[in-house]
């Protein structure tokens, strides 16, 4: 129990291996259960033995996961509450934030949120490079129109691992390093609101993803990441793995929205009003509203279709009274919205760098605000356009391409916003700034492509063909991950004290961004030209341009893998150091100290302004006069 | 700063030239998915529209940031900060807004009046009445399409409700296309018609269009439907004079007789013979 | 600052800022839960407009038994009363007796609703994989509700040990948060049972 | 010190092949291919070459042995612009088509197949336990289930022949009757799985 501190602290050390300990143990004590007694409720059976049992596998995945984390020890607050333990006392706290130091606090449960941001860093980087390794395979069998490495099964296996895993690594690629690294120090906080929650969003997502990853172990799952129903009711065991894992990233995604959200609202210093909130801050606040409220409606459908598969219910099954539109709604009810988890703190981070770079304060801060909420508020609104060929309530169609085509206002403002801060500006070219560009062309192809999409005379040529996967590519990919990369070369040096090889880096941008757009531009024209997504064989009058694809998309991870390797070579191994400040910029995070003191501050500010006051050169934290520390701290 | 206004004109001459090059070019080129049907063209002008409106926009804000990345920049060491450090500026705010609602709101007219225009996949009706056939051709000539994992088979009720694993189509016709399926989402996608429709179980997805050109087609399912959803192609689509339609029917016929007596009466609800009622897991 | 606690993790009414985080975001969950609730409400209006296949509530499935679903709604309700007299007396800071006397109440109350809510879900009369739609959503809402009120259960058992072994004295934000939160998961469990006995 | 990068990277690749190279390979094997006996005959100046399959009902291979299958697999190889015999020993049970059109005999030579000897062109659509259905030649074939009256180890012997193309070509082919038993719609398991009624044709 938690109050015994000794015990406690001694387990806590061995957080990770207890966990899967717990894991292997959750997962043997839930598969018996399942696949034994709970199988016959209902008196329905789930498949045939001979395929194994579903209701097995959904509760061994469930148990394991529980297991992982109670051996990792987050159930022994909230156990010993219940049985009306004492409070941990403040040594306890100070060493589950991890005080002590040392390596050892990234691999247990801490509630720091430094600590937490950095696991983050680590875990989605891993995850993305392993999702990109199925792109590489997908690239290479799509070389000639008729199957080659991969027979037609293990190419469904690889299209679905490779874009669920990537949905789900970028549902937190931007707000898990960055937003839990960077947030509470932003707004002069000590620590998030509940620290332990915190530390439960990120512990979820390994779980979620080795989940996802052991689908291969069980014949994989065949509907890509949409799930579409009937087609998943009908799946091999493979389908549960991607239930359970999206069950877990939608809990994550909700929870951390939720933490989020009270820690920027409620825990900001007194002295920064929200119009003194950075504006990475801004993006973070909208992305946790857009995940707390979108989230649910995922879960809810994955309820369903796993009450479908273990007991066989008929939620999506025309015949027996439910409709695969059911599953179609409320999965891009929450699908729409999710795609702008991916790209808002994106927005956020590139407008919070982009004046340290101009030296100029951003240029129309309050539009910039503006168009991010916008964005978030429209996105409720448009997941119909998803469904415009599915037959599903046409007389809606044109209100669906209205409110998409009006997303393009509040995204153009961010563009406006970049123009505008650069506008005359005394530009630094530092290698960030780069990424920074790429981010802004490639949205830019994303959100022109995008057109095309939301209107639907068009989209009746252009749906689920290849043209749509560029689109989202663009989005993605080249905004996301091309802002996630950007911030890590921005960040580093204030994270770890290190930083990497920035002559080096220019070039590995310039090959990213080379064959990154040499790829997917070959896929838009291939999309036009009539080719399904998922397709393993395609019409041998596209096989030119896929192949040009194919060499861009190989040379592309071939680069990306560069990127990795300058990154574990410079800052794991080589542990170059880092000037403090490199970039010269004026917000709060590169005013505390590198390494950041255990809770953040030393002294706390006395007075807040913006971040960004390249004009007057006035930092954004004024530590006043020197006070002793605070206790504790 | 006359350079400075000559890099002005400069970009703005670039990129006057390549935004009307480039909507000359989409002018002249072919757009997907063609001519060969009424419901085609009109994707493709409302493709080609979008591009020519869009291409200038595009262009224009590349050539923008590409100016005030590049060009319009003060040297470094300028160390007194220029009057454009203003944290906003409400006009060009208000300006930018309002011309992209402008854009925005008449692509959306127009895609709507589009849409009005030509009903693309008209959507559902979920009755399980079979319609009387039509009686003669100057009505729509009503093809269904089954879907089912994984091939498309086809049902012309007017003559005589037989079924085919091979799309023929008369030219200069017009096609009503009635969609369903026998088991999961599918989706029938005749590339060079323009049309493209999710086929529903229990649901008909109904999409017109007036095949123009003869000649043969590849159709495919652009839904992810499980194992073979890669081969559910078919190349020998075909679109082809009244007369050749008028024989292949016949050979049809003929080629079908044996199975007439087991195919079940045409309904726009194809459920299948054996549909697993209730118990929908154990066929 | 916003809290006193130098390593924030006792978030803890009766803390400066730390009531008012607890309030916030104990509404922020019910924002949340709304999501799922709608989603569900969505579920079960369009299936049962569009009665797919005539298969939204063949005949032979009935709907659940009338007595234990009421008993089920009329337990939370004591409950909320419970915690509204919980509630006022923290707030007015009276005496810790009749408080304890309620809590124990409310205790009681969550868990027997707990447990005719499980009883309920067994007197079920279908088979999921034949039963329609209606009995897919009727269970599927009644599992989620059982999982709710089991949630706030074990908050309130906490809250209850708490004040009981005197480690932690109930605060009014804790008090009034999971009043909200108990009268949220009641009021939506009476519109449950609503729909489901009388628009199935 | 460059060089110790490329290196890493040069890991990262290799790494990365090998899993997907297990994933590719071995998560979903490929079948054994079986190559068509060729024999003397000729028709219409083709070649004639045999195979001969058998449809079972639950004593399948593999990881799945309480599948129906296809033995004694589905990797069927044969010689370009041949002529191909195939005999199917059809031991199975009814299960019945979803939809009755391929209760016809289509894309065999005169459209028309014998079963036990006498031929057949269509068969009830209630009676088929499988189907031998290559989509993009055409070919399909139902095969009738054995009745649930007829003795014990009876089957019903099928045998048809077609042409395939004079250019190599690779043909998926699989069965239309729903007989995935347990799985949604009689589709999944055994009907999504390669080797089990799921297979494709080489052709050269």
């Amino acid at each position: 129990m938690s109050t015994r501190p000794t015990l406690a602290r001694r387990l806590n050390e061995w957080g990770l291996l207890l966990g899967l300990v717990g894991a292997v143990i959750g997962f043997i004590a839930g598969y018996a259960l399942g696949s034994g007694a709970i199988s016959n409720f209902y008196g329905a059976g789930g498949e045939p033995t001979s395929l194994g049992s579903d209701p097995g596998i959904i509760l061994g995945y469930a148990m394991s996961a529980a297991g992982f984390l109670a051996g990792m020890g987050f159930f022994n607050y909230p156990i010993g509450r219940l049985f009306g333990a004492k409070r941990p006392t403040e040594e306890d706290n100070a060493y589950l934030h991890g005080e002590s130091g040392g390596l050892g606090r990234y691999f247990r449960m801490t509630t720091d949120h430094k600590v937490i941001g950095m696991q983050y860093l680590v875990v989605i980087l891993a995850f993305l490079f392993i999702g990109g390794l199925g792109a590489m395979f997908i690239r290479t069998e799509l070389l000639t129109p008729v199957p080659s490495i991969a027979n037609a099964q293990s190419y469904l296996s690889l299209v679905g691992l490779h874009s669920t895993l990537m949905i789900f690594m970028a549902s937190t690629a931007i707000i898990g390093p960055f937003g839990n690294y960077f947030v509470p120090i932003m707004i002069g906080a000590r620590n998030m609101a509940f620290p332990r929650l915190e530390a439960l969003t990120f512990w979820l997502l390994p779980p979620a993803g080795l989940i996802l990853l052991s689908t291969v172990f069980l014949g994989g799952f065949t509907t890509g990441w949409t799930g579409y129903a009937p087609l998943a009711d009908q799946n091999v065991l493979g389908m549960d793995s991607y239930l359970m894992g999206f069950a877990l990233i939608g809990l994550s995604i909700a929870l951390s929205g939720l933490n989020m959200i009270a820690t920027i609202l409620t825990k900001r210093a007194p002295e920064m009003p929200l119009s003194r909130m950075p504006v990475f801050v801004w993006s973070v606040l909208v992305t946790s509203f857009l995940g707390a409220l979108a989230a649910p409606a995922l879960i809810a459908a994955v309820l369903m279709e796993i009450f479908s598969r273990t007991y066989q219910a008929t939620f999506f099954i025309p015949a027996g009274g439910g409709s695969p539109y059911l599953w179609e709604n409320l999965f891009w009810f929450f699908g729409h919205p999710e795609v702008y988890i991916f790209v808002v703190p994106a927005f956020g981070l590139v407008m919070e760098m982009l004046p340290a770079f101009a030296r100029k304060p951003l240029w129309g801060r309050r539009v910039g605000i503006g168009g991010m909420v916008g964005v978030g508020v429209l996105s409720f609104l448009v997941w119909q356009h998803h469904l415009f060929v599915s037959g599903i309530a046409p007389s809606l169609r044109p209100f669906y391409m209205f409110s998409t085509e009006m997303i393009s206002v509040p995204t153009g403002i961010i563009y406006l916003v970049a123009l505008g801060t650069l506008w005359r500006a005394r530009t630094r070219f530092g290698t960030p700034m780069l990424f920074i560009f790429a981010f802004f062309f490639n949205f830019l192809i994303g959100g022109f492509t995008g057109v095309f999409l939301s209107d639907v005379p068009s989209d009746f040529s252009l749906h689920a063909s290849y043209f749509v996967q560029a689109h989202f590519h663009y989005t993605i990919m080249g905004g996301e991950v091309f802002a996630l990369m950007a911030g890590i070369v921005y960040y580093l040096p204030k994270m770890t004290g290190r930083t990497m090889d920035i002559k080096l880096l220019r070039y590995q941008f310039w090959a990213v961004f080379l064959t990154f757009n040499g790829t997917f531009i070959s896929l838009i024209a291939v999309g036009i030209m009539g080719m399904p997504r998922r397709d393993i064989s395609y019409a041998a009058y596209l096989q030119p341009l896929n192949d040009s694809a194919s060499i861009f998309a190989l040379a592309l991870g071939l680069s990306m893998s560069l990127f990795l390797g300058i990154l574990i070579w410079e800052v794991v191994i080589k542990q170059r150091v880092a000037a403090a400040n490199p970039w010269e910029s004026l917000g709060v995070e590169w005013q505390v100290p590198t390494p950041v003191p255990t809770f953040n501050f030393d002294r706390m500010p006395v007075s807040w302004s913006l971040p960004d006051n390249y004009d007057t050169g006035q930092p954004a934290a004024d530590f006043g006069p020197a006070v002793p520390a605070l206790s504790g701290a | 700063m006359r350079n400075r206004a000559t890099a002005i004109r400069v970009v703005v001459i670039v990129w006057i030239v390549a935004a009307v090059g480039g909507d000359v070019g989409l002018a002249l080129g072919p757009i997907p998915p063609g001519q060969a049907s009424d419901l085609a063209s009109s994707e493709s002008l409302v493709i080609l529209v979008l591009s020519v409106i869009a291409w200038p926009v595009f262009s224009g804000v590349l050539a923008a940031l590409f100016f005030t990345l590049v060009v319009n920049r003060l040297a470094p060491p300028t160390a007194e900060v220029s009057a454009d450090a203003l944290r906003g500026n409400t006009r060009v705010q208000t300006t930018w807004i309002a011309t992209t609602l402008v854009i925005v709101l008449s692509l959306a007219v127009y895609g709507t009046v589009e849409l009005a225009i030509d009903q693309p996949g008209a959507g559902i009706s979920t009755t399980s009445a079979s319609l009387p056939m039509p009686a003669s051709q100057d009505q729509p000539l009503e093809v269904q399409v089954i879907a089912q994992q994984w091939w498309f088979t086809y049902r012309y009720p007017t003559y005589g409700g037989i079924e085919t694993a091979q799309l023929v189509l008369p030219v200069n016709q017009k096609i009503e296309f009635h969609i369903t399926s026998l088991d999961v989402i599918h989706s029938f996608w005749f590339f060079a018609l323009g049309v493209k429709a999710d086929a529903v179980p229990l649901n008909d997805n109904v999409v017109t269009a007036i095949p123009t050109q003869v000649g043969t087609y590849r159709v495919q399912c652009s839904e992810l439907c499980g194992l073979w959803h890669g081969n559910m192609t078919d190349d020998t689509a075909m679109v082809v004079s009244t007369s050749d339609f008028a024989t292949w029917i016949q050979q049809q016929t003929t080629l079908d007789a044996p199975v007439m007596k087991y195919l079940p009466p045409y309904s726009h609800i194809y459920a299948g013979s054996n549909l697993p009622q209730p118990g929908v897991y154990a066929p | 600052m916003s809290e006193v606690s130098p390593t924030g993790l006792t978030v803890i009414d009766d803390v400066k800022g730390g009531g008012h985080t607890l309030i916030f975001t104990s509404r922020l969950v019910i924002a949340s839960n709304t999501t799922l609730q709608l989603s569900l409400l969505f579920a079960f209006l369009y299936l049962r407009a569009n009665n797919f296949g005539s298969m939204w509530h063949p005949s032979g499935v009935g709907t659940p038994p009338q007595v234990l679903a009421l008993i089920a709604l009329a337990l939370p309700i004591v409950g909320v009363v419970a915690l509204l007299a919980v509630s006022n007396a923290v707030s007015s800071a009276r005496e810790s007796s009749a408080v304890t006397g309620l809590l124990w109440l409310a205790f009681l109350a969550t868990v027997l609703t707990g447990a005719v809510r499980i009883l309920l879900m067994y007197q079920f009369n279908w088979t999921l994989n034949s039963a329609g739609t209606y009995a897919d959503v009727a269970t599927l809402w009644y599992a989620v509700l059982l999982a709710e009120f089991i949630g706030v259960a074990a908050w309130l058992l906490s809250l209850v040990m708490g004040h009981v072994r005197g480690t932690d004295r109930l605060g009014s934000a804790h008090a009034r948060a999971i009043l909200e939160q108990w009268t949220y998961i009641t009021g939506v469990s009476i519109a449950v049972y609503l729909l489901i006995q009388y628009a199935s | 010190m460059r060089s110790r990068i490329w290196i890493l990277v040069a890991g990262v690749v290799v790494a990365g092949v090998a899993v997907g190279f297990f994933v590719t390979r071995f998560m979903n094997p490929t079948p054994e291919q079986i190559t068509a006996t060729s024999t003397s005959a000729t028709i219409q100046g083709k070649p004639v070459v045999n195979f001969t399959l058998t449809t079972v009902g639950t004593i399948g291979y593999g990881p799945h042995p309480a599948w129906v299958s296809y033995l004694p697999t589905t990797y069927l190889k044969v010689p370009v612009g041949a002529v191909v015999h195939i005999t199917i020993d059809q031991q199975d049970s009814p299960s019945g088509l979803r939809n009755p059109y391929f209760s016809l005999v289509r894309g065999t030579i005169n459209n028309e197949m014998t079963v036990n000897g006498k031929v057949v062109q269509a068969i009830d659509p209630t009676t088929p336990a499988h189907t031998f259905t290559v989509p993009d030649l055409g070919v399909s074939v139902p095969l009738e289930g054995v009745a649930s009256d007829a003795p014990a180890n009876s089957q019903n012997v099928v045998e048809f022949s077609f042409v395939v193309p004079d250019q190599k070509g690779l043909f998926r082919w699989q069965c239309f009757v729903p007989c995935g038993a347990g799985t949604l719609y009689g589709n999944g398991g055994p009907m999504q799985t390669l080797g089990y009624m799921a297979g494709e044709l080489q052709v050269g």
